[in-house]
């Protein structure tokens, strides 16, 4: 099957060899505009696990922020793979509010000022991920085992820079944090909460997956879906 | 759950038609959903912004006016307000006196008002932000969120208003207003869970004997669950659990809100303020003034929350201090 | 359903012991269930009692006060009060210049009220009676009960009690109370039914996607039931329901009442106001104030009536004059 | 079974054969009593059938009234039956509030002043039944068929004076009363209602039983216990 597949809609330059890939423009706005799909097919379920231990809106928060992201790339044509990211952050820091808005509004935002203007090597984009991940950690404070986004990102930045350590190219690089992400999102489950609104439940938080780790397991597969 | 509403997506729009529609007083910028008193204060003053989700109402909209709040920042419901509102607001408001941001202890709304904090100031406005956090059922550590903010929100918004309408500075008015949450604790207790309009269905379910205890104003289940008993031995344990948690004693004088969560009949909310009272007095804990109502809600939950303010001369002189807004007068 | 009560049995007494607690400008006598101002008019005035079943909070405790009523009579939940207590309210307020009692036109509620007003003009009170019927679910005939007093209750007890406040005679205050329920007509709909203490279960079934309309303040069910549609498409539906029955031309103006049954959140109610301000406007009727909020309730139900009084600038003047109750306040 | 059964706790006088029995005091008082037993029994039931087209405290409101009519018997030993009905009265008036509380306290009152001093024949208590009708239907304004207690209350006293005029005892009258209150009550559920709160629902009031046409044949049926 070609990659070039509907998902990547907009991509305007030819299809490359998935391990010579390079982040550029058209391949990031596939990938914003992948998890935008995600998380409209799985905005109920997002709802449903923040109503667990939550407010019952991580689902409608990131689905009115990736509604406004696509209205302003179908506006413009950013002009390298740093500014799609880096007006997707912006869009999501105006238009969510709660915790999730400011928090990957920020992670897009860093991830769009750490890479360069060309296309991006697997290597500078682990750079922009980590960048990403630094800011959530900045703003936010949480440390991997608190039950929030952070313990799907912190594994699936591991496993991306491992593989890019290892010779993968972005495909690779991509699958393999998004199976880590996933294992990270699975294990919030155990765990007691200690940041955000699912802290005030105390041990009722146990037992119940995080709906941020969720989305981010979300976030980390489609970007392994648009370069695969 | 049926709700009064268009559609879970303009429910924020809606209302905020219908206040400008109902409120003449009030200048309601529905596109930037920023709230603001009608006729500007004639002298410069410091001004008092504030904001969270929605579905908190008559918080933070109805309590714009002189008095209280210059202007209020509703987010959608219970997502605290984006920054771009907030600053857009402090903008609108600010004379030159600066602005006094009141946040409530939420992840959310601590991270989005920063983030408008540092944009104002990038601007040249002067920003003081007072945090509320006064909910004892979390404890406040630096391993958790700490404390979340319900109740006592309304009583620093009024009190650091009423200084603020007196003219003195920023420092001043963000002090007391910090004066106001260190001196204040809530809790509360829920007998249903509330309903997002976008989730459609109760955020958790109770058994018909049960209630959810701690539990805060997003519809987020509380600390554990309970039996219903009758309202005396309930309101005696929410005053015992406040009290476990301040440092007021025999002879201390405080203002008692019992404040309904939304769903909840006035003639129960009297019922409980019996009780409370009943009990206080017991501990020999003297009310001082007193305020019976919705307030601080959490959409339709049914419930309520008790916040004790320990209160000395000089916040009960500015609590008195008239106030005109649509949720909070006197004269 | 839960409630936050002691037992069935003692709701009203503990709920005016509750009134007494949290309100010092109120005097209680709970053993005879009448709230008085606990400070009483310097000069001689007519004195405005009103009363009914309890369950309507903040009617009419709640409109004691400066500008308003001078004593409300509590009867148990949905029942109205007795005719000694009437009396009691009617001894206590009389200043020598007269009673008015303003009556919500409910078969217990008259005959109450009535044998009231016989005991206290036996014993040389002078008594009118404004009898409240603006609920046009109901229709007015001889072969029928005639239209309830619902919402315009809260209108005809502000603008006759601003009269009143001003030394007007009794016949003068009795007239202005006709007049504003003369031009008043209200209509209801219920999104869920109220649950009496007593019964301890709601009392009609309603599906979730299925609303009563027409429903009256007492928990019966309404006239007809349906489906549950737009804020929008509701709120127009009951503004033509209200100005069908009303004589309301383009141009006139109105003061309009959107009141919450007691389980709807403040937020949906003002969804509905910015919809019945929307279509008013298309019907060509201004309006000229406006009231959003609980005022009188059924209990836990959810849903909202909608009151408009035809107004002129007499009525208008009346209803911006000063008062001070713990549910309406105005400077 | 001797008809001077618990239910007459407070008779004095000794028992006389049915068919000569007026109406003295102690039979007056255990009526009542008998009366408020049977609220407090079908308190729940006259609450349900209220719910469904009043507002739900028909059950409540005459529990509370009956209540306070046991109260006042106890403290005080009234001197013959018409004080006994009109005590029973004026509690009822000061002490249930509603529709049901002037109704019924009305009819007692008016029965009661209705009375001789000395023992009611069958005759005189048909007359003093007549008087609390007519209280009533003055009070209230309601006439038969407008699915009201009037319903009950009127084929009632055309039976008990039908019987008493065929000469009839009170027990035989009584229970002639007893019989046709309940025919009246059940008549009342195809009724649409005209007055009081189930006139609010016009057609929807069709098919339930009226509330205080139930308790008015509870009136009759304990007068037939009591007196039979
Ligand atoms: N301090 C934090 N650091 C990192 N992630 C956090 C933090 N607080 C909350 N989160 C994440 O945000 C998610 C909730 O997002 P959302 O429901 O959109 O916001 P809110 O909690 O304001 O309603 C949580 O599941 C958690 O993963
Ligand atoms: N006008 C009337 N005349 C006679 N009986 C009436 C009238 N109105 C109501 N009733 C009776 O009163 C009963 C209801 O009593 P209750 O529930 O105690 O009072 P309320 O209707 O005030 O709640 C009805 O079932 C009916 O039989
Ligand atoms: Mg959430
Ligand atoms: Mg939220
Ligand atoms: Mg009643
Ligand atoms: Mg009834």
């Amino acid at each position: 099957m070609d990659h070039d597949t509907p998902d990547h809609a907009g991509a305007g330059t030819g299809p490359s060899t998935p391990e010579a890939r390079a982040l550029d423009a058209p391949l990031a706005e596939a990938w914003i505009r992948a998890l935008a799909a995600a998380v409209d097919v799985h905005q109920r379920e997002l709802t449903d696990l923040d109503s667990a231990i939550g407010d019952g809106d991580h689902g409608s928060n990131l689905h009115r922020g990736f509604t406004a992201v696509l209205a302003v790339l179908d506006a413009l044509q950013p002009a390298d793979a740093g500014a799609v990211l880096g007006r997707t952050g912006s869009t999501l820091i105006s238009k969510v509010g709660g915790a999730s808005g400011p928090l990957y509004g920020s992670a897009f935002r860093a991830m769009g000022a750490a890479l360069p203007p060309s296309p991006a090597t697997p290597a500078e984009f682990a750079g922009a991920l980590a960048a990403g991940l630094a800011a959530v950690r900045r703003l936010g404070g949480a440390a991997p085992g608190d039950k929030t986004l952070v313990d799907a990102y912190t594994p699936a930045l591991a496993a991306f820079e491992r593989a890019v350590a290892g010779g993968a190219g972005l495909a690779g690089a991509a699958s393999a944090a998004a199976e880590a992400a996933e294992r990270g999102m699975r294990a919030t489950t155990p765990l007691q909460a200690r940041k955000g609104r699912a802290s005030y439940l105390g041990p009722r938080s146990i037992g119940h997956q995080d709906p941020g780790a969720t989305s981010t397991a979300l976030l980390f597969r489609t970007l392994a879906d648009v370069t695969g | 759950m049926k709700k009064l509403i268009n559609s879970p997506e303009s429910v924020l729009a809606d209302a905020l038609a219908g206040v400008a529609a109902a409120h003449p007083e009030l200048a309601v910028d529905v596109p930037n959903r920023v709230i603001t008193r009608a006729v500007r204060p004639a002298a410069p003053k410091v001004a008092l912004v504030s904001g969270g989700g929605s579905g908190h109402e008559p918080l933070h909209g109805g309590f714009v006016g002189p008095g209280m709040l210059d202007a209020a920042c509703p987010g959608e419901v219970f997502t605290s307000p984006v920054p771009d509102q907030v600053l857009t607001a402090a903008r609108a408001v600010d004379s030159g006196a600066g602005v006094l941001l009141v946040v409530k202890n939420y992840t959310g709304d601590v991270m989005n008002f920063r983030l408008a904090a540092e944009l104002a100031a990038e601007e040249g406005i002067e920003v003081r932000t007072v945090l509320v956090d006064d909910d004892v059922a979390v404890r406040d550590s630096t391993w958790t969120a700490g404390r979340r903010g319900t109740g006592a929100t309304v009583l620093v918004e009024k009190i650091a208003g009423a200084l603020a309408e007196r003219g003195a500075p920023l420092a001043e008015v963000a002090a007391v207003g910090e004066r106001v949450n260190a001196a204040s604790r809530s809790f509360a207790v829920a007998l249903t869970a509330a309903t997002v309009p976008a989730a459609g269905k109760p955020g958790f379910d109770l058994p018909e004997d049960e209630i959810e205890v701690g539990v805060g104003i997003h519809g987020e289940p509380g600390r554990r669950r309970e039996k219903l008993r009758p309202a005396r031995e309930l309101a005696a344990e929410v005053v015992d659990t406040v009290l476990a948690d301040h440092d007021l004693a025999a002879g201390d004088e405080v203002i008692a809100l019992v404040n309904g969560l939304g769903g909840t009949p006035l003639l129960e909310l009297y019922i409980v303020f019996g009780e409370v009272a009943a009990r206080l007095a017991e501990h020999g804990v003297t009310i001082a003034r007193s305020l019976v109502g919705n307030f601080v809600t959490s959409l339709d939950m049914a419930g309520f929350s008790l916040t004790l303010t320990k209160a000395d001369a000089g916040l009960l002189e500015l609590w008195d201090a008239p106030v005109a807004t649509p949720a909070l007068h006197r004269s």
